[in-house]
């Protein structure tokens, strides 16, 4: 029995045979306008609540702070001037220089119908504005090949869709919350307030209210051919949804593309499937160290030190029974 | 600055309210105000400020990962958990070395707690109704799942066994009828069901932790067994030391020593092996408090046991401060680790350094992000 | 338990997954018979507009899902080749224009020097929107100017419109209004 | 919208495009993963900049002389588009002798009138004799060298637009300068386009149109009008705000940009004369038939040859009457009832205060909306309410609250920004009480019609005998195709009576056709609704012809003859869209051919005849009198053929180009709460310090009325803020998320701060300008999700005297920390502020600091409640310029 995924990819390990292609996201944040329209669509078709106390947060023009229970999608503002730019092209070039998978042949086969300019190797040259830059990235649940929310859920709520998402039955759950505290990104959480319509209508109930709740791809758009509301919405189309292979694929391109434009702070978060998390349903294209953005730079899902961690907690019982043991042998009348 | 006469009528400037999710969760502190820069944030952390650093960066200091919603009964749990699963054992040494007063209340008490701390368990669910959905599924991957199961056996044998010493007790006088002589032939198997069961519960509580991605608990992962094992032995030694006479409490203050030194041991271990962003919440605030307090005590009772374990009331004093020290050890615990999500730094700061500490050891192809 | 009591022994997960290919109970084997009949609110709907987000003048293309004589679920319309089917979050929210609870769907009156809106049938409102209509455009007729040109208006009513009336309602309003020599007559375009 | 794909440069200025119009700024992204470059010249550095390979902050209210600049660039250093110059705008024009430019007056253009504040244009004129002139032919020199050539007359004028000027007086550093210039110019010409667009960063300036009019010169001399991928996009803000000004209700013009009639024009012939005469050139040549139309699509068998096809039942104006001189006339009682329909001036208007108390004066009115918005609530909790200077007890208006049915509840039709007519289907029925406006309209018309059916009172004949008979369904609602079917036309009389038109040229002058808008003829051509074309973008190029029906003859892009060479070849293979195909004779290409079809581009034209015969096959700009896309612009704008930068009224820094501190024909109202800060004009302007303009932002719409009651928009932007540089934050001692107060000369608000670097403080000259960046979304009420202090209140009723429109986007004010006073303290912190500028001297109240300082506007503070500039500015249809300005929406 295998703890975590194996080669043949989280849907197939979830009893779902090859039937479906793995489904996912592409967030491209280098075109990213931040207009929320995602938040906007993902809560329009899964009814979320509103999060907050229509309060302005303190966050540039970020006013729902984080995922959570009620916000599946999240738009994030991060204001920066030079200085920091220049360490996010360096740390960016950095990460070339690993020797990590490395950027493909050079192309510009997306430039349109005429050639922008001879941009051979030499040209470095970053591009314009760069002083200031305003980044915004619209944040999702990664549906983790190795999903810790998942694993740990003791109820089955929680599965791995035919479509290799991950999912949250909110008839089954009963809101113990151990997932919340297995996601590396933080993503999933308890819904335990919240309201669509702030005055009217008070009362209304929420019957998901009490359970985890989170992104769950569409689930409920996907099984009849239509594609997750935000990216549907997305009018820029840095969110795109797709096959997890194409998905990858196109992102590896667009990220070469942005390095021989200069712009080498940009990376990719979640496309390498030997990382802590087995690799992301959601991908995305960055332009700075992911903490930048709240994501964690080293994430783990905690059940690949599972086996370890058991065999501490039987080594413990083991113990207990030795100490209690002993006790009585120690203390014979 | 002042203008003119008229700012003096100004209303006051609204306190910062708190946001209304997530409890006592700060959205932000006076060094996220800063610029709208919120790649170079120092966090605040609730009530402790730490001081700006220019190496770290986060999103306007908001967490990245979060705290599960467990609440006290969750701590309650994990103590009546404890003294249950310690309890039982020490019933099961008594039934074997005819310690019968040691037996009964040891059983009593495994059944008292397990129930109690079942109880605050499906408190603290989101839907409580819903608590059997537990039993929808055997999980190896979940230890909540794994634990549910446990406790599940644990408490039916502890009913089997709480129901024939209260029968005893009074005199077989329970409205039984036939199910008497089967509950007396259960007594052996019950007894043996809940000696096998007691010390996984013990110990699995400490998987439950650490199978997270709470940063104190994560990094407490190798050691929250021992921890955990230890306070329910120091905690089932000194419920035996308050409920049940000197006589026969021999066994259960060597237990309840052995689990201070476990304890205090293994708490110290734990703390050593973390990164000191992941230990400090286990130092600081009120959680630092509870486990200061927890330590005391469990040496204090530790102390009392040994020297004063014959004496009645000192047994009982002592009992009851080694009961004290474990719960406050399970409080602290529980709250060091929802502590430790607030401040960011306390995940990204030893992720970074364990990506580094990799890539400098030549391992470069397991990085999250990636050029190509 | 509701939940459990709904599910049958052979349905129980822990069969499935000592049965199935699920074997860890990540999958096939925990699903709810709730999950297995998933399908979108939309296949429930009687029908679908087609129509035009109501918010700024790109003029994206929308699908309004339709269930009951009530708007469920409104998206944007693939078909566009000005919007490609996507919304901004104004267009993406236009269910909930149509659905807010703070919506009015009631006529309101507050009399003169009134303290509270009342409640008015909307026939009889209508009756006395027309006699006000009348009434104040006689009193501030003007046939002439001081130089004795004609001028055939009245100033006594005005209108202000927003821009997201239809172009056959703009037309109405303005044939009736200057019929009527109401010129006042003004639109969000001068704001 | 599509088209912006097809740029090779797209410049981005007073638009915040990527926040205001989301989804058509996919386009851009498009273009610019195409290769293309985007720059954004913006006070402020929003999402657009974010997105933009560039971002150029401005001084606001100073594109004239950034873009003036470019325009200098590149006709001194010969950049511009020769060929498409000479053949296609009135560069070789000359311009009458008595013309006199604001180099040689100081900043006035000759025909200046300092008593009325307005220009006699007449010294504008074309050279030549009168005839020639009426048929469109005027003096030319080809070689471009007579000084009175417009192409030297634009040299001249823009011969100190220097970069050294934009600096000084845009805060422009000469490299971002160079930088706009260069793209500009590398961009243009046969191969390339560049694309402007803007929004109401321009129009909301006293001189917003002649803003526009700089970047349509620019336009023109880089060739980059009629093609694809370039022109200026107008981005409008509302659904159908295009179709609002092209079946407007606005005061000043009828359907299809027809004016009204002024007093004294009571002779029909005069009057379409005065539009468009018949020997003229191009289609305006038939204004009257245009005019014939509407007046038997209105009145029928009642408007017949006889009685001038009922033109008499027209009313005439007697100046402007817009929005806001309809205010000033409320507070002078001389208004009994308003209608809203959906608009929600109480947020939304300049002058909050005002509207409010205009409101508060009436007798009765209308509110027809889906929630009820701060114009429909300001008696009971306006700021009035709340500073106790006004009780419900003591307001007489009666309220009449409408719910109206929303886009869903109706079909309909909008005219999106591109001219675009789009119908949208019912999906239900509108619930309880709430009905359509088109039904609301209808109703209360045969209310009153059975009113006054027995009146005998030649006044009400006008409504009597209005056609007023529409198709109801079983809810009352009208037929919506059956008013379009009427705004369509349709045959009247002959074989093919009762059957639609199919275009405009169908039009008839006898009475035997008629037609509500003429340029919407043909949008119910053979009886099918053209708007309700639904064949799917991916089955179409991307032209999408068969998508909707735009105006006029479901053109797309105007002007397209001049994507082609005067020979009719295309510029260039990559830039082809329409061109003469020889075989056929006639125009042909990716859109509907903006010429006469058969027209050979070699045609001389015909000027014995008017109209298109007129036409020479080169004569790419047909709406124009003279063929010809308009460099200089002799006449439609009131405040000058070319533009030239004025400083905004309150602007703390003079005028560094003429004496003239401020548009001359500015328009503004006098009164105790419309006071203006005298600027650099004034010892008093110091007490208002700073610059501050308003904006839209993604989150919300307009005055909030359609996003403020949605709670998933209320989250994501949940109260009022200002965007305030570090550096003014620190001078002021803002704390960030903070409070502060902003005050103007009219009013004081409170704003949440945000301390950005995205605003940045521009040097000019001597002077550090700080600009302050206001959402005007929120307003004070009770009833939406989220309120607060409304940005409009700050803003005076001071207007464009092209358009009426007032000026948001630069204003004055002073900014202290913390919260405005509550009560009838904030009045008092105004009027202190008002007192120390010298706005109110005990003994002389009511006197704008302006009046009197040299070279400001002439009659300041003389005028009482009155305008500057006559009101025919937009009224007057000629052509290019005129289409563009009523974009200005």
């Amino acid at each position: 029995m295998t703890l975590l995924s194996g080669p043949d990819g989280p849907a197939a390990e979830a009893g779902w045979g090859h039937e479906h292609e793995r489904k996912g996201f592409f967030t491209d944040t280098s075109i990213c306008i931040g207009c929320k329209a995602c938040e906007v669509a993902c809560k329009e078709w899964n009814r979320n609540p509103i999060d907050g106390n229509l309060e302005i947060l303190g966050s540039s023009y970020d006013n729902t702070g984080e995922l959570g229970a009620n916000t599946w999608r999240h738009v994030a503002f991060v204001e920066q001037g030079q200085e920091r730019i220049d360490q996010a092209r360096e740390s960016g070039r950095k990460l070339v220089s690993l020797g990590m998978p490395g950027i493909g042949p050079k192309s510009s086969g997306t430039r349109g119908a005429l050639p922008a300019g001879d941009l051979s190797s030499t040209d470095r040259t970053p591009p314009d504005t760069p002083e200031f830059r305003w980044l915004m990235s619209s944040d999702v649940c990664k549906h983790c090949t190795n999903a810790g929310c998942l694993d740990v859920c003791p109820t089955g709520a929680i599965f791995r869709s035919e479509y290799g998402s991950v999912v949250v039955q909110q008839d089954v759950c009963n809101g113990c919350g151990t997932c919340v505290s297995a996601c590396p990104f933080g993503v999933i959480e308890r819904r335990d307030d919240g309201t669509i319509s702030p005055f009217a209508h008070r009362e209304e109930k929420d019957e998901r209210m009490g359970t985890a709740s989170k992104c769950t791809l569409c689930y409920d758009r996907l099984v009849d051919g239509e594609e997750p509301a935000c990216s549907a919405t997305c009018p820029t189309q840095s969110i795109t949804f797709g096959d997890h292979d194409d998905l990858t694929a196109d992102a590896r391109s667009r990220v070469a593309d942005l390095h021989e434009r200069g712009m080498t702070e940009a990376r990719l978060y979640g496309a390498n499937p030997k990382d802590g998390v087995g690799g992301t349903g959601s991908v995305f294209l960055l332009l700075d160290e992911p903490e930048v953005y709240g994501l964690p730079p080293d994430p783990q899902v905690p059940t690949k030190s599972l086996p370890r961690t058991y065999a501490r907690a039987g080594i413990a019982a083991a113990g207990m029974v030795a100490a209690v043991a002993l006790s009585f042998l120690g203390s014979r009348r | 600055m002042s203008i003119t006469d008229l700012d003096a009528d100004r209303p006051p400037e609204r306190g910062r309210r708190r946001r209304r999710r997530g409890g006592g969760r700060r959205r932000r502190g006076l060094h996220e105000m800063g610029m709208g820069d919120g790649s170079r944030e120092g966090a605040v952390v609730e009530d402790i400020e730490v001081e700006r650093a220019d190496q770290f960066d986060s999103y306007y200091g908001r967490p990245v990962v979060k705290a599960p919603p467990w609440k006290g009964p969750i701590a309650i749990y994990l103590f009546l958990g404890g003294v249950a699963a310690g309890s039982s054992m020490l019933a099961f040494g008594a039934q074997c070395t005819e310690r019968p007063a040691l037996r009964r209340n040891a059983r009593l008490t495994a059944l008292g707690t397990v129930g109690l701390g079942t109880l605050a368990l499906i408190e603290d669910l989101g839907r409580p109704e819903r608590f059997l959905n537990m039993m929808r599924t055997v999980k190896v991957t979940s230890p909540m799942s794994l634990g549910t199961w446990i406790v599940g056996g644990f408490g039916t044998f502890s009913g089997v066994l709480g129901a024939l010493e209260v029968d005893r007790m009074s005199g077989q006088r329970l409205p039984l009828g036939p199910l008497r002589p089967l509950l007396g032939a259960a007594e052996g198997p019950a007894a043996l069901g809940q000696v096998v069961l007691a010390p996984v519960l013990a110990s699995y509580t400490g998987a439950l932790l650490g199978n997270t991605v709470v940063p104190t608990w994560e990094a407490g992962r190798g050691h929250l067994s021992y921890l955990f094992v230890s306070s329910a032995s120091l905690a089932a030694g000194g419920a035996a030391m308050v409920t049940s006479p000197v006589a026969e409490t021999g066994p259960a203050r060597l237990l309840a020593t052995a689990g201070v030194v476990g304890d205090v041991v293994s708490m110290h271990r734990m703390k050593e092996s973390m990164h000191p962003l992941e230990a400090e919440p286990l130092e600081t605030g009120r959680p630092g408090t509870m486990l200061t307090w927890a330590e005391r005590l469990a040496i204090v009772g530790g102390i009392g046991t040994v020297l004063g374990g014959r004496n009645r009331w000192i047994a009982a004093a002592s009992g009851a401060a080694l009961l004290a020290s474990s719960a406050l050890t399970r409080f602290g615990v529980l709250h060091a680790g929802l502590e430790s999500v607030k401040d960011p730094r306390r995940v990204i700061e030893p992720q970074k350094e364990r990506l580094a500490a990799r890539r400098a050891a030549g391992i470069s192809d397991d990085s999250i992000t990636t050029v190509g | 338990m509701a939940v459990m009591a709904r599910i049958t022994f052979l349905d129980w997960p822990v069969l499935r997954q000592l049965r199935g290919a699920d074997p860890t109970g990540r999958g096939t084997a925990v699903t709810s018979a709730r999950t297995r009949g998933t399908a979108p609110r939309t296949v429930e709907a009687d029908g679908v507009a087609e129509s035009v987000c109501p918010y700024c003048a790109v003029g994206c293309g929308q699908r309004v899902f339709h269930k009951d004589g009530r708007v469920i679920q409104i998206e944007g319309n693939p078909n566009s080749p000005v919007s490609r089917g996507r919304l901004c979050p104004k267009g993406a929210a236009s269910q909930q224009l149509a659905n807010s609870h703070l919506r009015q769907t009631k006529v309101r009156y507050r009399r003169p020097y009134g303290t509270q809106w009342e409640d008015l049938e909307l026939d009889v409102a209508m009756d006395m929107i027309a006699d006000r209509f009348i009434a104040s455009r006689r009193k501030h007729w003007e046939d002439e100017d001081e130089q004795g040109r004609p001028l055939r208006r009245t100033m006594g009513i005005a209108s202000l419109g927003g821009a997201t009336i239809d172009n056959e309602e703009n037309y109405l309003i303005k044939k009736f209004f200057t019929a009527a020599g109401a010129i006042q007559m003004e639109n969000q375009a001068r704001i | 919208m599509q088209d912006f794909a097809n740029a090779d440069l797209i410049v981005i200025e007073g638009s915040n495009m990527a926040e205001a119009h989301p989804v058509a700024f996919q386009w851009v992204i498009e273009a610019k993963k195409r290769g293309a470059r985007v720059i954004h010249v913006d006070p402020r550095f929003t999402r657009t900049s974010a997105n933009a390979d560039r971002h150029i902050p401005i001084r606001s209210g100073t594109d004239i002389v950034l873009l003036g600049g470019v325009i200098r660039h590149v006709l001194e250093n010969e950049l511009f588009f020769k060929e498409y110059v000479q053949a296609y705008t009135n560069a070789s024009t000359i311009i009458s002798e008595q013309f006199g430019d604001p180099e040689d007056l100081d900043g006035l253009f000759s025909g200046y009138d300092p008593e009325s504040g307005t220009y006699d244009n007449g010294t504008w004129a074309y050279a030549g004799d009168a005839d020639s002139l009426a048929r469109g032919l005027p003096e030319r020199d080809e070689t471009l060298q007579h000084p009175r050539t417009v192409f030297q007359i634009l040299k001249r004028h823009y011969a100190r637009y220097t970069p050294q000027m934009v600096q000084d007086t845009c805060g422009i550093s000469p490299e971002d300068f160079e930088h706009l210039a260069t793209a500009i110019a590398e961009n243009s010409g046969r191969q390339r386009t560049t694309m402007f667009a803007y929004a109401l960063g321009w129009t909301q300036h006293q001189g917003g149109a002649q803003m526009i009019r700089t970047s349509g010169i620019l336009q023109l001399l880089m060739g980059n009008m009629g093609r694809p991928g370039g022109g200026i996009m107008a981005l409008r803000g509302h659904a159908t705000i295009q179709g609002s000004t092209d079946i407007p209700t606005l005061y000043h013009i009828l359907p299809g940009y027809l004016p009204m009639p002024k007093v004294g024009q009571d002779d029909f012939a005069e009057f379409t004369r005065a539009i468009g005469t018949k020997e003229q050139k191009g289609f305006w040549a038939n204004a009257d038939i245009y005019t014939i139309n509407l007046l038997k699509a209105w009145w029928g068998e009642h408007a017949t040859a006889e009685n001038d096809w009922g033109y008499h039942h027209l009313p005439k104006l007697t100046g402007a009457h817009g929005t806001y001189q309809t205010t000033m006339r409320m507070l002078e009682g001389g208004v009994d009832g308003f209608f809203l329909f959906g608009q929600n001036p109480a947020v939304g208007s300049a002058n909050g205060r005002l509207q409010r108390l205009g409101m508060a004066n009436l007798e009765w009115m209308v509110v027809r909306d889906f929630y009820m918005t701060e114009s429909a609530t300001w008696w009971r909790d306006g700021p009035e309410i709340e500073s106790g200077e006004l009780t419900p007890e003591q307001i007489a208006t009666e309220m009449f609250f409408l719910p109206a049915a929303n886009h869903t509840e109706k079909a309909g039709s909008f005219t999106q920004t591109q001219r675009m007519v789009q119908w949208r289907d019912q999906a239900v029925t509108p619930p309880d009480d709430a009905r359509s406006d088109l039904q609301f309209m209808y109703e209360l018309g045969c209310r009153i019609r059975e009113k006054l059916k027995d009146s005998t009172d030649p006044r009400d004949r006008a409504i009597l005998e209005l056609t007023w008979d529409y198709p109801v369904d079983e809810h009352g609602e009208p037929d919506a195709e059956a008013v379009l079917a009427e705004i369509n036309g349709r045959h009247l009389s002959g074989e093919k009576a009762g059957q639609p038109l199919s275009a405009f040229a169908e039009m008839k002058a006898d009475g035997s056709t008629d037609g509500g808008c003429w340029i919407y003829t043909g949008v119910y051509a053979d009886g099918i609704n053209q708007a309700r074309r639904r064949t799917p973008g991916q089955e179409q190029d991307e032209m999408a012809a068969d998508w909707g029906w735009a105006w006029p003859a479901n053109r797309r892009i105007l002007y397209n003859r001049a994507s082609a060479d005067p020979q009719g070849r295309p510029w260039s293979e990559r830039k082809k869209l329409v061109w003469w195909d020889e075989e056929a004779g006639s125009w042909t290409g990716h859109d509907v051919p903006d010429f006469p079809l058969t027209k050979r581009p070699d045609d001389p034209g015909d000027p014995s005849q008017g109209g298109a015969a007129a036409l020479a096959g080169t004569d790419a700009f047909t709406m124009q009198a003279d063929g010809r896309g308009w460099l200089f612009a002799p006449t439609g704008m009131v405040d000058g053929p070319l533009p030239t930068h004025y400083e905004s009224p309150e602007s703390n820094i003079r005028n560094p180009l003429y004496a003239q501190q401020s548009n001359p024909t500015r328009v503004t109202f006098q009164d105790e709460d419309n006071l203006s800060s005298p600027g650099a004009m004034g010892p008093g302007g110091e007490i208002y310090p700073y610059v501050f303009t308003t904006y839209r932002i993604t989150e919300h719409h307009t005055a909030g009325g359609m996003s403020r009651f949605l709670p998933y928009l209320s989250e994501l932007q949940p109260e009022m803020y200002c965007e305030v540089s570090p550096e003014l934050a620190a001078e002021v001692g803002l704390e960030p998320y903070g409070w502060a107060t902003i005050i103007s000369a009219r009013s004081a608000i409170e704003a949440k701060v945000l301390v950005t670097e995205r605003m940045k403080p521009l040097q000019v000259g001597e002077r550090t300008v700080h600009q302050i960046g206001l959402p005007f979304h929120w307003g004070q009420g009770t009833e939406a999700i989220v309120r607060g202090d409304g940005a409009n209140d700050l803003i005076g009723m001071n207007l464009d005297a092209n358009t009426q429109i007032q000026n948001s986007k630069n204003n004055s004010c002073a900014l202290l920390p913390g919260r405005r006073p509550r009560g009838p303290e904030r009045g008092r912190l105004v009027e202190a502020y008002r007192r120390r500028a010298g706005l109110i001297p005990s003994e002389d109240p009511a006197v704008d600091g302006a009046a009197g300082a040299p070279g400001a506007g002439p009659a300041d503070g003389t005028v009482p409640h009155e305008v500057r500039g006559p009101e025919e500015a937009s009224a007057v249809p000629s052509g290019e310029r005129s289409m563009k300005e009523m974009k200005n929406r």
